[in-house]
């Protein structure tokens, strides 16, 4: 079981090195004249206004708040489906009624308008 | 292998870290980061508690009561931000310490 | 000191420094991107107690989910004041009662005869993740917190909404 | 196994033979092979998505009747090396405030985590990188990994419409991953595993003949997740300048350039592993040389059908996206798995007819009431706002005096 994971580690140590390693590589291989002009933020070539914190909508929690609660749904869901095929219709039927219970949350946000995005 | 002793001092660190950042820090999301990492430090204990006690016996009682732990972290952490950005939005203030509209 | 302990020993030196560095960083999106260093580290202590279903639950559900969540908050309220924990008085007291408090609790750990038991090794059939899934909707097994937890996670859905969700007379 | 029908596994013994003679210990040939095969299973795609922009542009100008790149070398195919080279020279301009950590970190993650998919991958019944027990769910746990470097693009570069642009990208990607989540749970119940080498083994007949309505779920949900086509609000040049990546230069650029074609093709690997019966096909099992070619050939139809449709469709709305995603394709999925769950515990097991028609047909007939569904809605929404803006008709009034005409501008 262990080295499956151990597996994994060294893949994706390699899988973060190796583009790491191109920038680096390209960093040598590129030219270095920073000039204030050059690295002021650019804002379609036009000077930046006001400051770089701007005001968020309450959607972007709204959003990540319903991602959330479906996620976690979803994960305690991927055990039942893994042992789906020795069950007897009895835990399907509770499956199910863990699946129409998250979908009724889901209603209620459709219901409350927390769906769209303004 | 590892002794079981290691995993329990490194959740004990940890939740004292924890338990830290949430009596230091003044922003209330940052308590709640804090709040967040004592949440991870109880996990580690029962899931160190299962695989060296329970789980050669096919016991399943740890896995599960750390599956609730996820569960309630999920639903705190998406409670406690809702109340904090509304506040935010009433108050103009995320600092825990100016919320005291009800001490007398 | 074999090789699973080095790894454990490094992976804990790493969980520990960014926990640390959560705690004492100054501005809030750094301490919420320490917490997300600490939450791999801890993915990799399940990693190595052989817990491959909650590592990978604790990657997708804590870095995945509510490590964003956190950010989309971090960014919603920026504009108000970053705090430091060095301001606050109570800074030097709270650091003597954490250490107390860690030492009482290690030395606890240490007068408990079960603490040096080893691990025995696990078969593969142990580690089937329908064993969990047939416990969870099995009566005599968990089926309780199972429909329990599913009511939870409803009742923080919609009560996260109302709260979150901006009133039409609200001053924007 | 003789080296035509698995030349793979013939190489992994004859090493293990060759290293074991030079008196290493087991840890370390274990080691060794596993270091080697995790760079053939990394550098091989970074190799390949050279060849995958290639085809993507001269598709691209196919499909929008022009040539594509057809100046460097044959039909243009030294194009992408003369661009890799080019940006491999471009200079790295860091805007000032941008948080150094944040912002180089970035794109390490995109690539990495498009890359990191590529370890479950079966390529064929006996070469796969690992066997984890939940590999499914670890496709989803890399994916993750690849928004948060989406995030710290939006926060490290310091600019009002990259931190803007990052958080919309990330709304989107979250967002879609709920049905592409609730969209795998079917193949998992179906092959009782969630370990993609027993999901691939497991197909006998294709589960995109079974269940057809997650198969589109997942496809259409893999899309928007890679940023494409109809959802590509990511780096729409009409919205936001270029979404996250505006304060990128050089190489860094190239990586998210890298990470977005990669993940096309990576999409589509894992649809026609987890859908089309991945190294299935007659005469997989005894040499499995064929069942990578079966891949290929599956991934390869799925890619293009990929790129027709980015090449035809226009662009959603933001609004119009978290609506279809929302209202559309999370309630089709969760109906998705209900329908299986019940109509698959009826019906008999194994491959028989009647559980494959039954599977079938619940699911086509669940695509026919979405469709009826979203149609009724589409009529009543249009409906409601015909009223708003029908021909009002406009009553001339008669000419008034001077004095009433004042009373009516007050």
């Amino acid at each position: 079981m262990l080295h499956e994971w151990f597996y994994l580690v060294i893949f994706l140590s390699i899988a973060f090195l190796l583009p790491a390693a191109a920038i680096l590589i390209a960093g040598l291989l590129s030219p270095r004249k920073t000039g204030k002009i050059k690295t002021s933020t650019y804002e379609c070539g036009i000077e930046t206004v006001g400051s770089s914190k701007i005001q968020f909508k309450a959607q972007y929690y709204l959003f990540g708040l319903i991602f959330l609660i479906f996620d976690v749904e979803t994960v305690l869901l991927f055990p039942f489906a893994v042992a789906y095929q020795k069950i007897l219709l009895f835990g399907v039927i509770e499956a199910v009624l863990f699946v129409l219970i998250l979908a009724a949350g889901l209603a209620y946000a459709w219901r409350k308008g927390a769906l769209d995005w303004h | 292998m590892i002794p079981l002793s290691w995993f329990l001092i490194l959740s004990a660190i940890l939740f004292i870290i924890g338990l830290f950042a949430v009596i230091t820090r003044k922003n209330s999301i940052a308590i709640l980061l804090g709040i967040e990492l004592m949440l991870n430090a109880a996990n580690i204990n029962i899931i160190t508690f299962w695989r060296y006690l329970y789980a050669p016996s096919g016991n399943l009682d740890g896995i599960i009561l750390a599956l609730m732990v996820f569960v309630v972290a999920a639903a705190e952490t998406a409670v406690g931000l809702g109340l904090i950005l509304s506040v935010y939005r009433r108050r103009k203030t995320v600092v825990a310490d100016d919320l005291d509209t009800l001490k007398g | 000191m074999t090789l699973m302990q080095v790894i454990f020993l490094a992976n804990a030196l790493v969980t520990i420094f960014a926990a640390l560095m959560m705690v004492t960083s100054r501005k809030l999106i750094h301490a919420a991107l320490w917490l997300v260093l600490c939450l791999f580290g801890v993915a990799a202590v399940f990693g190595m107690l052989e817990a491959s279903f909650i590592t990978i639950v604790q990657i997708i559900v804590y870095i995945g989910a509510i490590a964003i969540l956190i950010l989309f908050a971090v960014m919603l309220t920026q504009n108000a004041v970053d705090d430091s924990y060095k301001g606050n008085r109570r800074w030097l007291m709270t650091g003597l009662v954490a250490l107390l408090a860690l030492g009482g609790t290690l030395l606890a750990l240490f007068t408990w005869p079960k603490v040096a038991s080893l691990s025995t090794a696990l078969t593969t059939a142990q580690l089937d993740i329908g064993l969990i899934g047939q416990a969870l909707v099995d009566p005599q097994g968990y089926v309780i917190p199972c429909e329990g937890s599913s009511l939870l996670l409803i009742a923080a859905l919609i009560g996260a909404i109302y709260v979150g969700m901006e009133r039409k007379g609200e001053e924007k | 196994m003789s080296f035509v029908a698995d030349p793979v596994t013939f190489i992994i013994d004859w090493l293990q033979r060759v290293l074991g003679g030079w008196g290493l210990s087991s840890g370390w040939v274990q080691f060794i092979l596993f270091a080697l095969g995790a760079i053939l299973l990394t550098v091989g795609p970074m190799l390949l998505t050279v060849g995958l922009i290639w085809v993507e542009r001269k598709l691209g100008g196919r499909f929008q009747d022009r040539l594509g790149p057809n100046r460097v070398g044959p039909w243009g195919v030294f194009q992408t090396i003369a661009d890799m080279l080019k940006i491999f020279t471009k200079e790295y301009i860091t805007p000032i405030g941008a948080d150094k950590v944040l912002y180089n970190l970035a794109p390490i993650l995109a690539v990495g985590a498009v890359l990191g998919v590529w370890a479950v991958i079966p390529l064929s019944s006996t070469i796969f990188g690992t066997n984890i027990n939940v590999g499914v769910l670890y496709i989803m746990a890399v994916g993750a990994i690849g928004e948060l470097g989406v995030i710290l693009a939006g926060l490290g570069s310091n600019n009002k419409y990259a931190l803007l642009g990052g958080f919309r990208a990330v709304a989107q990607l979250i967002s879609y991953e709920v049905p592409m989540v609730l969209a795998l749970l079917v193949p998992v119940m179906l092959s009782g595993s969630m370990g993609l080498n027993d999901i691939a083994g497991a197909q006998k007949v294709a589960y995109v003949f079974l269940v057809p309505a997650a198969a589109l779920v997942f496809f259409i949900a893999a899309i928007a997740e890679n940023g494409r086509a109809p959802f590509d609000l990511m780096e729409a040049d009409s919205e936001i300048v270029a979404g996250f990546n505006i304060e990128y230069s050089g190489l860094k650029f190239g990586m998210f350039y890298v990470a977005d074609f990669l993940h096309a093709f990576t999409s589509a690997l894992v649809f026609s592993t987890i859908f089309l019966g991945g190294w299935q096909g007659p005469g997989a099992e005894q040499y499995p040389i064929l069942g990578f070619i079966y891949l290929m050939i599956k991934t390869v139809i799925v890619y293009v059908f990929l790129l027709g449709v980015r090449f035809t469709l226009p662009r959603f709305r933001i609004d119009q996206m978290m609506a279809v995603n929302w209202k559309l394709l999370t309630p089709l999925a969760m109906a998705a798995i209900l329908v299986t769950a019940i109509v698959d515990k009826l019906t008999p097991g194994g491959f028989g007819l009647v559980r494959i028609v039954a599977l079938l047909v619940s699911n086509v007939g669940l695509l026919l009431i979405t469709n009826w569904l979203v149609g009724a809605y589409v009529r009543a929404h249009r409906a409601r706002r015909q009223v708003v803006s029908g021909p009002r008709t406009v009553v001339v009034a008669p000419p008034k005096p001077v004095s009433e005409a004042q009373e009516v501008n007050a």
